[in-house]
């Protein structure tokens, strides 16, 4: 199954996915067993000549506890999602690393400003520059992100990254991940901004680190 | 037969006018609370109202507030009077709750025209439009109120609807005396603190 | 409230044609047009299914049958994709507000809560009529708004600002507008409905019909009244902020004016989340009435399923954020947000669990509304286990905004509205007709459905895990999708596939009013009130008010010759045990 | 229900128009900041209290009223306080 998401580059990817894969097999499990008991019912106690329906009200704890002690393991297993949840989440969105790349990503209709820190490495200095939705990180590297938004909310949706994030005007929200593997990918806009949502696509290309310090120098305004 | 039971299965039971009345009152109460909430949470949020709320005058408001509390009092001695069965006390008491209502109304009309002439208009900043959104809301509400009222009060008058103006009055009461409540609170958020 | 009734019933002798079908202050009039008015904006939300599920099949292509759709909406046969936006907008408005609420709440809500308490009409009979009128006013005021220059909303269904609040973002002026009118119309009008109900089954319930012996229906519609009752208030607040912003200019929700669009989004989904209950409850209230009555058996565990169902209920009012894990909210609410909403599994675990032991040691009729109701079981099972994912906040960082939450809340509302309100539609359409609807179509109808839903909505998990966004006009301009292009198309297939398979439906409903065989009063030989008058039921209902002895479901007691009991019906000597069981003291 | 247990309406409004001057009061004396909010909300709150329990009669209705009136309160309560970290803090 894991095919079928798109491929994880990223540090905590893999992180995400293992959530899903916690929570498929235990929600599969009682989805097929009570599936299964359901469909027993059905083929079982179809009516048939001279067979009365017996008379059961379910009142009683003795036969409350059938459907009363699957859920308490139900809610037993919801509290350990929820733990292993919890790690991973605070992992992504709540504990952010000082990071060793930062950018500043803008959402307007429709496009991504994305501004580079120029060689000195640092924003808000001359040798800055912008692109337009072309987002270019080195791999390895703990990429720091400060997202804004011009017009109306926007979502910075990396798929491989396992990274999502609404931008919202009037408001700066830092987000983080550490792309591993080189190579040229897609970043998304996953919130209705417009007519043009659709278009607002951007390239995302992951350089291997060497290549990266060259890459900025190019691109760096003539200083 | 249908009333008679209708009427037989509702004795002992609070009638179901008021009851609906709560009913409505409590949606009332989260319509309000949504927005007295925002108000609240954006000022701590962005600070710096004060000068903005300085200039809404606190007179004029505590004025009205007299004035509406005051309706409350002819609300409730026009419900005592129904049950009295006084019709011109009834009468009287619902007249001065209308001019009451409708004094606040005026006031509130007198107070919104200085404001506006002095350019504090909704769009003038999220003070100004909670300012106009709260008290705008809840002018509505009297209105309605003033508007409820004078129709009773005109029944009573022309002696019509005798035996259901006790409900009526009740439930009437029940909403003007929220509409106090609400002002009651609106009136130090804005123009207290 | 004697004047109440005294009102409910002035018109005795018979009133005249408008008085009785088009003003009328019957309940069950007044319900049946509700249902009508339900069904006929089914069709206008159906329609734009098919013109957006073809878009995302076949982006760059023609669409067949929209040449009549005027520009700027249709480029000879092309979509624009404002227009597109929508179209998705307008669904989710019309499913939701216009559809779902209307047929189960007003429709069936109204039809049967006064017959199942045994009451003559509702306590407020007029301010019923009124809510009606109002959400019908507020349907052709959506309507209009297709019709006014830059077109409908198109801001999504849960219209967010700023997108929503400044007509420059969208193009769309009055549109917009007059959606918000809409919607604050229709919450008006569930308003004065849920205040009806609750004081209704307060007041009106027959003598002996103690709250612990009300039908489970009845409990599931007060709940949902209640929740809507409780939730709406804050909504309405921000429709009306919302409408200033974008009249007057106010800033409630526009940054570049210091508002704050955060703020909207919480008071949406404030409403939000308990209106997927408002909306639900009434679906499986229908599905706990068929199961007994097929199964002949008591429903298992009344008591457990009453207090889950309120337990879910309050639990509704503090999982709100989980719409908003990523929507910018402080990550340190995410995880509290997420234990709440993975909680809620709980309760309606055990409703499941009660349902399916119900049917144990039953003995099971396959008329179609069991069978709907079976399919309800199957598919709102599907919507249940998926409702995990997406509560756990870590996993939406990577499914929020996907398809695979569109599939989700398709598997949880699509069964509620479809399973559970076809179910409820089949199984009363003799009282509420009082004709019999064909079997044969009946059981056509579900299996068609059945199985071109699952094959539209499960396919859709896996174009969420594939990462496609939801509300993208053109799938084909990532490279990541394209992958995903023949699922697209399966699932544009399948879905026109179930628009189709409606046509059955339609036949029966409409071809039963007229050649359809006429109904007893007890076809299903069930216990509930209901059934202890004709069908249709007279105007005032009952000849006599029936008295209550019991509890509703007894079914196929060991003591007596038939296998069901009415509720107005004495049990032979109960054993003490029993009467602990069925009056709830 | 102008029966002896209770003060009579005129009572309570004298009362409250008290209670107004008060508010005023707290809003004007030279207090500090928090002890005004505090004071003017306490004093908003009793006033409430006094219409509610006299004028709305809920002295004498029974739970079903008062439960119907409180829940939406505690509500609202609950909805402020749970947005703010996000309304207040976060921005």
């Amino acid at each position: 199954m894991d095919h079928w998401f798109p491929e994880s580059i990223s540090t905590y990817g893999a992180d995400v996915d293992g959530i899903f894969h916690l929570i498929y097999w235990i929600v599969g499990f009682w989805f097929v067993l009570t599936l299964g008991v359901l469909l027993y019912c059905v083929v079982r106690f179809r009516r048939r000549a001279g067979v009365p329906a017996s008379h059961i009200r379910g009142e009683r704890w003795r036969e409350l506890a059938w459907i009363v002690v699957p859920a308490a393991i139900v809610l037993l297993l919801d509290l350990g999602i929820d733990a292993a949840g919890a790690r991973v989440w605070d992992h992504v969105k709540t504990d952010l690393p000082p990071g060793d790349v930062h950018l500043a990503v803008t959402g307007k209709q429709f496009e991504w400003l994305i501004t580079y820190p120029g060689p000195d490495a640092k924003l808000g200095t001359a040798d800055d520059f912008t692109l337009n939705s072309q987002l270019h990180v080195p791999a390895g590297k703990d990429v720091r992100i400060t997202l804004r938004a011009e017009d109306v909310l926007h979502s910075f949706f990396l798929p491989h990254v396992r990274l999502k994030q609404d931008a919202i005007p009037g408001r700066t929200i830092d987000m983080w991940f550490n792309a591993t593997r080189p190579g040229t990918w897609e970043l998304a806009c996953a919130e209705l901004c417009g007519f043009g949502h659709h278009t607002m696509r951007g390239t995302f290309v992951v350089h291997a680190p060497e290549e990266w310090e060259q890459w900025i120098r190019s691109r760096a305004p003539s200083a | 037969m249908a009333v008679a039971t209708a009427a037989g299965r509702d004795e002992a039971r609070i009638p179901s006018g008021k009851l609906a009345m709560w009913w409505f009152l409590a949606s009332e109460i989260m319509t309000f609370g949504g927005l007295l909430a925002a108000f609240v949470l954006c000022r701590l949020a962005a600070g710096g109202w004060e000068e903005q709320a300085a200039h809404v005058s606190t007179r004029i408001a505590a004025f009205n507030t007299a004035l509406l509390v005051t309706s409350s009092l002819t609300m409730v001695r026009a419900h005592e009077a129904v049950d009295a069965v006084d019709r011109r006390r009834v009468t009287l008491n619902l007249l001065a709750t209308v001019l009451l209502g409708a004094a606040f109304l005026g006031v509130k009309a007198y107070e919104y025209s200085g404001e506006l002439a002095h350019g504090f208009t909704p769009w003038a900043g999220p003070f100004w439009s909670f300012y106009y959104g709260l008290t705008g809301l809840h002018a509505l509400h009297v209105f309605g109120g003033v508007v409820a009222n004078a129709a009773l009060c005109a029944a009573s008058a022309r002696n019509r609807l005798w035996p259901h103006l006790h409900h009526r009055v009740e439930y009437v009461g029940l909403y003007w005396h929220f509409v106090d409540v609400v002002w009651i609170f609106l009136f130090p958020l804005v123009y207290l603190s | 409230m004697s004047h109440v009734a005294a009102a409910a019933h002035g018109h005795h002798p018979e009133p005249g044609f408008w008085r009785k079908y088009v003003f009328s202050v019957d309940h069950k009039v007044i319900g049946t047009q509700y249902m009508f008015l339900g069904l006929v904006m089914a069709l206008l939300g159906g329609a734009s299914v098919y013109v957006i599920r073809w878009q995302l099949a076949w982006p760059e292509s023609q669409i067949p049958l929209t040449g009549w759709i005027p520009e700027p909406a249709m480029y000879e046969g092309h979509l624009d994709p404002a227009f597109y936006n929508q179209l998705v907008t307008m669904h989710g408005t019309i499913m939701v507000f216009f559809v779902a609420m209307p047929i189960l709440l007003g429709g069936l809500g109204n039809f049967l809560l006064p017959l199942m308490i045994g009451a003559d009409d509702m306590a407020l009979p007029r301010l019923n009529m009124m809510s009606f009128w109002t959400i019908f006013t507020a349907a052709m005021v959506l309507v209009a708004s297709f019709f006014v220059p830059g077109g409908p909303a198109s801001a999504g269904w849960t219209g967010y600002p700023p997108l929503s609040a400044d007509a420059q973002y969208t193009g769309v002026e009055w549109g917009l507008n007059l959606w918000i009118l809409a919607l604050a119309l229709e919450f008006g009008s569930f308003l004065m409905g849920g205040v009806n109900f609750l004081t209704t089954a307060i007041n009106m319930r027959a003598p002996g019909l103690s709250f612990f012996r009300l039908p489970l229906m009845v409990w599931m519609q007060l709940t949902a009244a209640v929740l809507f009752m409780l939730s709406v208030g804050p909504l309405i607040a921000g429709a009306v902020m919302l409408l200033l912003d974008r009249t007057l200019g106010t800033s409630f929700f526009l940054p570049a004016r210091g508002g704050d669009p955060l703020l909207w989004q919480h008071l949406f989904w404030f409403f939000g989340h308990p209106e997927v209950y408002v909306v639900l409850l009434p679906g499986v209230g229908a599905v706990l009435e068929v199961l007994p009555a097929f199964a002949r058996k008591p429903i298992f565990g009344y008591r457990a399923i009453v207090y889950s169902t309120i337990v879910a209920g309050v639990l509704s009012f503090i999982v709100w954020a989980h719409h908003m894990f990523i929507a910018g909210i402080d990550p340190r609410l995410a995880t509290p947000f997420s234990i709440t909403t993975i909680l809620i599994s709980v309760p309606f675990a055990v409703l499941l669990f009660a349902m399916i032991a119900t049917l144990w040691g039953g003995s099971i009729t396959f008329a179609t509304p069991m069978l709907f109701a079976i399919g309800f079981l199957v598919t709102f099972l599907v919507g249940g286990v998926t409702g995990i994912f997406n509560g756990s906040a870590a996993l939406d960082i990577f499914i929020h905004d996907t398809y695979f939450v569109v599939g989700h809340f398709h598997y949880t509302l699509f069964p509620t509205v479809f399973f559970g309100g076809f179910a409820g539609i089949y199984y009363w359409y003799p009282k509420i007709f009082g004709r019999m609807l064909h079997e044969g179509l009946g059981k056509l109808h579900f299996w068609l459905t059945f199985v071109t839903f699952n094959l539209v909505f499960l396919p859709m998990f896996r174009l969420g895990m594939g990462g496609h966004m939801r509300r993208i006009y053109n799938p084909l301009n990532y490279e990541f999708l394209r992958p995903l292009e023949p699922v697209n198309q399966f699932v544009t297939v399948a879905a026109i596939a179930l628009l189709v398979s409606q046509v059955p439906f339609a036949l029966n409903f409409l071809g039963a009013l007229v050649w359809g065989r006429r109904a007893p009063a007890n076809p299903w030989n069930a216990t509930t009130l209901e059934w202890a008058t004709a069908s249709p039921p007279p105007h005032g209902n009952f000849a006599t008010v029936p008295t209550v002895h019991h509890g509703p479901y007894e079914y196929s007691r060991p003591d007596t010759a038939a296998d069901f009991v009415p509720q107005h019906v004495p049990l032979p000597a109960p054993p003490a045990a029993e009467a602990v069981g069925a009056a709830g003291i | 229900m102008t029966d002896d247990r209770y003060p009579t309406s005129t009572t309570i409004w004298i009362w409250l128009m008290l209670l107004l001057g008060l508010g005023l009061a707290c809003a004007w004396l030279p207090f500090g900041r928090t002890t005004a909010v505090f004071a003017i909300f306490t004093v908003a709150v009793v006033k409430a209290a006094l219409v509610l329990r006299h004028y709305m009669h809920l002295r004498s209705e029974g739970l079903l009223v008062y439960a119907i009136a409180a829940i939406p309160v505690l509500l609202v309560i609950g909805m402020t306080l749970s947005l703010v970290p996000d309304i207040v803090f976060n921005r």
